[in-house]
C-alpha cells in the first residue's frame, strides 16, 4: 500500500500545473476561484487550449484523438484543473456523447463527431431529463418515428445545462411505444441548428441562466443521427453514467475553494477579529478539510481498485454524495464568510458585479450557496445513491 | 399559562391571511418585485386592516398591540412572503418613538398608521460595529452614511442614529432633504436596500437621552418580529412540499409514499414546530429587559436558523430540481429563510452571546 | 398568550417542591442525579411518602383516590419530581393500566385493584412486548383459552421493565386465533405469584438488570381477571398508550440532569482548564438548553391546546422523538465530562461502586449512556413517531 | 499510488480472519471475558499465525511488518471484538525498544515474538499530564504510580517512563519484583486495566535519552491501530446490522425493506468507508514525523470518532430492543466504538491538535 503517486505519475503533475499556469487566464482564475460560473468566452479559451496540448479530451483513448491517459493520469488532470481553478471541459461532449460515439457508434460517425468536440467546434449538451420525469431516467417521453430514411423526434427536455450555448444535443427517445419501459429508446444527435429545436432558458435560485428547456417539436433528422442499434438507446445511456466515475467527488474543486475561504476568512473582521480565529468557524473548516481528506483517500481506493481489477466499484455512490455535502458544505462557509453582504443581489439580470456593498466576491457567496443545492440532486440524487448502496452494496 | 390566542387576536389572524392568500400569491409578488418591490394597494389593504396601527399605543391613535400581535402579523407576512416594508412599520419605528415630544409623536403615529407615511431606520452603518456612530449631529444637521438600510428607497423619512454630546441620539429626517442621497440596491429575497448619504441634512431629535435604549427595544422588537416571519415562511415551505411529494409522481407512485422521504418531512416538521415554540417564547420575552431578554431572543434565533436551514434545504431537495428554479415558490423561501439566518446577527452571533449571558434562562 | 402560570399554580409548585425538600431521602436524590437507576427500596419509599399524601396517582380523578389535578397540575408535578430529582412513580400502575381499570374495569376490580396501585401493594408491571414484534404491538402470539369460568395464558412476553420487583401483570392476550391482527386481543390482569409466570431478568449494556422476559406456563386466572370486553383488548391498549402525553418529553428530568453535568463540567479539568471552558463542551451545553427551551415550549403549546380543546395533539410524537434525543444527547455529554473514567466497568454484576479509579459518578455516566439508547427504541421508537408525523399529521 | 494488499497481506489478512472465526465467535469471546480476559489457546495461537512477530525487525528475530501490517492485525482483532492485550504486542512496545541495548532487544522480542513474553506500557499517571513522570527512577529502583494500564494485571513485565536526572527514561521491570502492586479493574468493553504502583522496583533503563520521541512514536503507532481496530468493529457491526434487517421481520415483511431504514444503512456505509481510508492514511502517516505525522493522525481519529458514534448508535437503533441487550453481540461493538472513542484523545482533543497544527496535512 502506497500513498505517493510514482515520481512519473508527479512529473505528470507539474507539467500540468506548468500548463494551467502559462495559459489559464488570470481573469478566468480569479473569476472561477470565487465559484462563479465561467462565461462562454472563458470556456472557449480553455478549451482551446487544451485541444492545442491534445488534452480537451482526457480520457479518450489516442486512436481517437485523446492523450491516451490511464485512469491515475486522467484524475490527477481532473484534480490539477479544478483546484486551478479552470472552467470544467464540456463534459457532455468529451465525458458523456465522446465515449458513446467511439464505443458504439460507426466509422463515419466516428471521424465526423470526435474531432469536432476536440476542439469545441461541437458544443454538445445532454438531452436525457423530461418535465416531471426527475430521477426516473428511464421514464421518456419524447418520441422518434421513422420517416422515410430518417427520423421525426417530437417532445421536450429539461435541466438542460448549457444548452444555450450547445449546438448539438445527445437526446433519447422513445422509438417503440410498446416495449417496456426501459426497452424501446434510442439514441440521436441532434444538430441543434435544425427547424423545430428551441431553447428556454430556467432561472435558478443563484441568478443564472446555465440550464435551460429544450423543446423538440417534430425535429427531422437523418438516419445517421441514430447511433448503435435501434431500441437500445437505454444501454448506451448507461453506459454513459456509468462513465463519470471518480470525478464526481470534485474533491481538487471542493479543497482549492476551501482554500480560498480560509484566506477570505482571514481578511473578514467580525466582532473586532478575523472570522479565521473564531473557534467555530475554525471548527468547521477543520471538520470538513478532514472529511475531504477521507474522500480524496476513498477516491483513491476506487481509483485503485479500478486500476487493479479494471472494472467500476459500487462504492462510487459514496464519492457522489459525499463529494456532494462537501460542496454544499463548502459553499455554507463561504457564505458565512461573506455574511450579511451576502444580502445584495447582484442586480435584476443576474449578471454583473455587485452594487454598492461589500467586497467583489460577496455576490459571488449565496450564488455559489444556492447554485450547489442542485449538486444533491442531478446525476443521481443522494436519495437515489442511498437507495443503490441499500440495495447494490448492503444487499436490503 | 396559555397559548392560544384570544378572539381578537384569531380575527386579526384569520383577515390577514385571507387578504394576503386573496391578493398577494405567487405570481402577484413576482408582479410586485418585478415593479419595484411596492404594490399601493395592498399596502393600503393593509393599512385598513389595521396592522399599521397595532404598534402604537392607543393615546396614539394606535391600537395598542404588543409583541403576540406583531408575531402574528409578522408570521402571515412570511407565510406570504411579502417584500413591502411590512417590518419597521410593525416593529421597529414604535419603540424608537416611545420618548419623542408627544405632539410629533401622535403625527408620525397617525401618518404610519393610515400607511401614509413610511419610516425606515437608518442606524447600521458601513464600517463595522463602533461604540458611538460616525454619523453626527450638531445645530440641526445631520451627516453621515447609514448602509444596509432595508427598504431604505421606500421611505417617506427615516429615524437616524447620530452621535451627538458625547452620546447618541435619535433624528427623524426627511426623505426630500436636499441633503439625503439614496443608493438603492436590490436583494437576494425580492426586497430592496439602500445606503444613505447625510449631507448636513435637516434633523429633530426624537429621544430623551435614551437612544441607546430604545435602539436595543426597537432591534428586539425587530428579531421578535423577523422570528415569527421565519415561522411563517418554513410553515408555508413544509406545506409546499408536503402538498408536492402527494401530487409528484416518479418510479410509478407519488414520492410521498417513499419512506424515505416521509422521514425527511417528518424532521421538518419537527424543526418547524420547535422553532414555533421559540417565536412565541421571544415574543412574549421581547417585552422583558436586560440580559434575560436578550438571552432569550438570542435562543430564539439560535432555533430558528437552526429549523430555517434544516427546512430551507430540506424542502428544495425534496423538490428536486424544480426547487432551484426562480419559477417555483420554494426557492424564493428558501432565499428568504436564508437572508433571516445571516441578518439579525447569524447563529455564531447569538451562540456567542447567549455564552456570554450565561445561556438560555430557566 | 401568557407564558407564566397563575399564582395558583405557582404556590401548587411550591408545595411541591416543599414536599420534596422534606420526603426525599438525601441519598436517593444524590443516587438519582447521577442518573442511577433507582433502588427498589428507594421507589418504595417514596412512592409512600407521595400515598401518604394522596399524590401517588397524580392523574387520577378523587373518586378513584387521586387529587384530581388538572393536566397543568399534573405537568408541573412531574415536571418537579423529575427534576428533584425522584424515582419516577411505577406508571405501568398509576399512568397505565390504573385508567384502564377506572375508565373500562367493573366496580369490583376498581374496588380491588385501584387502591393498592395506589399504596405500591401492587407493583405492576406490563405484558405487551413479544420476542420478534418489536414494534408492531398488534402482533400478538401469546393466547388466552376459556376453561371453565375462567381462561388458561400460555405465552412470552419481553423488555418487561421491573418485572422481576413487580408482582402483577398486565398482559395483552388473543382470545380469537382467527380474527384479524388487531381484533380478538383480550386485555388480562394477572397476579405474578401464579403458578406458571416466571421471570428471566435481561442484562443490558449498561450493565442494569431492569427488563425481563415473562414466561406464561398455562396460567390459569379467574374471569374475573378480564378487563371489559372479550376481543377489545387492542382498543384499551390504545387507550393506555394514547394517555402517556406530555410526560415523555422528560423536560424536568432532562434539565436537572444538564444542571448537575454543568457543575461536573466545571470541576473538571481537561488540559488544564475546566471542561466548561473549552468552547465546543460550551457550545454543546448551550445547544441542548436551546433545543430543550423549545421543547419546553412546545410541551406547554400542547399541554394549552388540551386545556383548551379537551383533546390530544398528533404533535405528541414530536414530543417523544425530541425528548429521547435531548435525553440521549444529554448523556453523551454526560460521557465527555466522564472521559477516560468512563472505561471502568463497575464490576462483573453491574452493581456497586466504581472501582480503582476516578470520581464517584464516573461510573454512573457510561451506564446512563448505554441505557438511554433505549429511549429512541421503545414506546414507539423515533422511526414510528415520524411515519406518525408524515401520515397523521402531514398526510403522506 | 497504490491501494492493494500484496499477496503476503492478504495471505496475513486471511489466515487470521480464518482463525479468529473459527476460535473467536461471540460465544467464546463471552466464556474468555468470564474466564478473566485471555485465552491461553488463542493467545498462542496469534503467536504461532506470527501475529506477535510483526512489529520487530528481522535482525531481532521478527517479521519487520509495517503499518499496513499493523493495520491489517488491529482491523480482525476489532471485527473479532478480541479482548487479549493484543495492542501492546502488535504496536506499542516494539517502537519502544528501538535505541535499546541490541541484546536486551533481541531477547525481548524473541519473547514476544512466540506469545511467552507480554509487555504493558505503563505510562499514564492518576494526575493529569505533566511536564515529566511523577514517578522516579534513582540507584536501579524505580517508585510512582501508573494508572489506567490497559491490560496491567496480564503483563509479565512493564516498560514504564519514568523522570531521571532532569528527562524522561524508559525503564523495564518485572511484575514479579516485590515491588510492584497490581490492582485491576474490568472495562466496560470486555478487556482489564489497572492500577501499578512501584516501590523501590528494580528497573533496567532502555532508552538512550531519546525516551520522548519513543513514547511519541508508541502513541502514533498504538492509535494509528486503534483507528485499523475500529474500522473492524464498524464493518462487523454493520454487517451484523445488515443481516438482521434482513431477517428480521416486522408488520409482515423483512424491516430491511423500509427505505427509512435503508437509508440509515446506507449512511452507515458512508461513515464506515470514510473511516476506512483515514485508517489507512493513519497507518501510512504514523511513519512519518512530527506535526504533519501527529495533524494525520489527529484527523484520523476524528474520522474515526464521528463514523464509531454514527455507525455503533444507529446499529444499536436499527437493531431495536436487542439492540441494548449483553446477550446479542451488536452492542458489544457500539461499546468497543464508544471506549475507542473515548480513548487514545477524545474528538475534542484532537480537534484542538489539528487547530493547533494548523489542519490537516495537504
Amino acid at each position: 500500500m502506497d500513498l505517493n503517486f510514482t515520481p512519473e505519475e508527479e512529473t505528470f503533475r507539474q507539467e500540468i500545473r506548468q500548463f494551467i499556469a502559462d495559459n489559464l487566464p488570470e481573469e478566468t482564475r480569479r473569476h472561477m476561484s470565487q465559484l462563479r460560473p465561467p462565461t462562454r468566452d472563458m470556456v472557449h479559451q480553455w478549451v482551446q487550449a487544451l485541444a492545442s496540448r491534445g488534452w480537451s479530451c482526457p480520457r479518450w483513448p489516442v486512436e481517437y484523438g485523446g492523450p491516451g491517459w490511464d485512469a491515475v493520469r486522467q484524475y490527477i488532470f481532473f484534480e490539477e484543473i479544478q483546484a486551478a481553478p479552470s472552467p470544467d471541459i464540456v463534459s457532455f461532449g468529451t465525458n458523456m456523447v465522446g465515449p458513446v460515439i467511439f464505443t458504439f457508434g460507426t466509422e463515419a460517425q466516428k471521424a465526423h463527431y470526435l474531432p469536432k468536440i476536440a476542439t469545441l467546434e461541437h458544443w454538445w449538451c445532454q438531452g436525457f431529463s423530461e418535465p416531471g420525469a426527475g430521477s426516473d431516467l428511464a421514464a421518456v417521453r419524447t418520441k422518434a418515428v421513422r420517416d422515410g430514411d430518417g427520423w421525426v423526434i417530437d417532445g421536450q427536455k429539461t435541466w438542460t445545462t448549457y444548452a444555450h450555448r450547445a449546438n448539438m444535443i445527445f437526446v433519447l427517445a422513445r422509438t417503440d411505444p410498446h416495449a417496456k419501459k426501459q426497452e424501446g429508446i434510442s439514441f440521436f444527435l441532434v444538430d441543434m441548428s435544425l427547424p423545430g429545436v428551441s431553447v428556454r432558458p430556467i432561472q435558478t435560485i443563484d441568478g443564472d441562466r446555465e440550464i435551460n428547456e429544450v423543446f423538440l417539436d417534430n425535429v427531422r433528422v437523418p438516419a445517421s443521427c441514430l447511433v448503435g442499434e435501434e431500441n437500445k438507446g437505454w444501454d448506451y445511456a448507461k453506459f454513459l453514467l456509468g462513465n463519470e466515475r471518480t470525478g464526481i467527488a470534485r474533491v481538487g474543486m471542493t479543497r482549492g475553494r476551501l482554500q480560498m475561504i480560509e484566506q477570505l476568512a482571514a481578511e473578514r473582521i467580525v466582532d473586532g477579529r478575523p472570522l479565521i480565529e473564531h473557534a467555530r468557524f475554525r471548527d468547521r473548516l477543520t471538520e470538513l478539510q478532514v472529511e475531504l481528506k477521507a474522500l480524496e483517500m476513498t477516491v483513491m481506493r476506487v481509483l485503485s481498485a479500478e486500476q487493479a481489477k479494471g472494472k467500476p466499484n459500487p462504492a462510487t455512490s459514496v464519492l457522489k454524495l459525499v463529494g456532494a455535502d462537501m460542496q454544499q458544505r463548502m459553499t455554507e462557509l463561504y457564505l458565512q464568510v461573506a455574511g450579511e453582504d451576502a444580502v445584495a443581489w447582484p442586480d435584476q439580470d443576474g449578471t454583473g458585479p455587485n452594487g454598492i456593498m461589500g467586497p467583489d466576491w460577496a455576490d459571488a457567496a449565496p450564488a455559489a450557496y444556492f447554485n450547489m443545492r442542485k449538486v444533491s440532486i442531478y446525476g443521481g440524487s443522494t436519495e437515489v445513491q442511498k437507495n443503490i448502496i441499500a440495495k447494490a452494496i448492503l444487499g436490503l | 399559562m396559555n397559548f392560544e390566542l384570544s378572539d381578537e387576536q384569531r380575527m386579526l389572524k384569520d383577515s390577514l391571511s385571507r387578504f394576503l392568500s386573496d391578493r398577494y400569491d405567487f405570481k402577484a409578488r413576482e408582479r410586485v418585485i418585478r415593479e419595484g418591490g411596492l404594490d399601493g394597494a395592498v399596502w393600503r389593504g393593509l393599512g385598513e386592516l389595521g396592522v399599521f396601527a397595532l404598534p402604537f399605543p392607543e393615546e396614539d391613535g394606535g391600537l395598542g398591540g404588543g409583541p403576540v400581535e406583531m408575531m402574528i402579523v409578522a408570521e402571515e407576512m412570511g407565510r406570504a412572503l411579502v417584500v413591502e416594508p411590512w417590518l419597521a412599520a410593525i416593529a421597529e419605528i414604535a419603540p424608537l418613538l416611545v420618548s419623542a415630544d408627544p405632539a410629533i409623536r401622535a403625527d408620525l403615529a397617525a401618518r404610519m398608521a393610515d400607511g401614509s407615511l413610511r419610516i425606515a431606520f437608518a442606524h447600521r452603518e458601513p464600517q463595522a460595529e463602533a461604540e458611538r456612530p460616525a454619523t453626527t449631529f450638531a445645530d440641526g444637521k445631520l451627516s453621515g452614511t447609514k448602509a444596509r438600510v432595508i427598504h431604505g428607497a421606500m421611505a417617506d423619512a427615516f429615524i437616524v442614529s447620530a452621535s451627538v454630546d458625547g452620546g447618541t441620539g435619535l433624528f427623524l429626517v426627511e426623505t426630500a432633504d436636499p441633503g439625503v442621497t439614496i443608493r438603492s440596491q436590490p436583494t437576494q429575497d425580492g426586497r430592496r436596500m439602500a445606503e444613505i448619504h447625510f449631507d448636513g441634512a435637516a434633523a429633530r431629535r426624537l429621544d430623551q437621552g435614551d437612544a441607546e435604549t430604545l435602539i436595543a427595544n426597537a432591534a428586539a422588537a425587530a428579531l421578535a418580529a423577523t422570528c415569527a416571519e421565519a415561522v411563517g415562511a418554513m410553515d408555508a415551505a413544509l406545506w409546499l412540499t408536503t402538498d408536492y411529494l402527494k401530487t409528484r409522481e416518479q418510479f410509478g407512485r407519488p414520492i410521498g409514499t417513499f419512506q424515505g422521504l416521509q422521514h425527511q418531512a417528518a424532521d421538518m416538521f419537527v424543526a418547524l414546530e420547535q422553532a414555533r415554540s421559540m417565536a412565541m417564547y421571544a415574543a412574549v420575552m421581547s417585552e422583558r429587559t436586560g440580559a434575560e431578554r436578550d438571552a432569550a431572543l438570542s435562543a430564539a434565533k439560535v432555533q430558528i436558523n437552526r429549523s430555517a436551514k434544516r427546512i430551507g434545504q430540506t424542502a428544495v431537495q425534496l423538490h428536486g430540481g424544480v426547487g432551484v428554479t426562480m419559477e417555483y415558490a420554494i426557492g424564493h423561501y428558501f432565499k428568504r429563510l436564508t437572508m433571516i439566518e445571516l441578518t439579525h446577527g447569524d447563529l455564531d452571533h447569538h451562540m456567542d452571546r447567549l455564552a456570554r449571558l450565561g445561556g438560555v434562562p430557566a
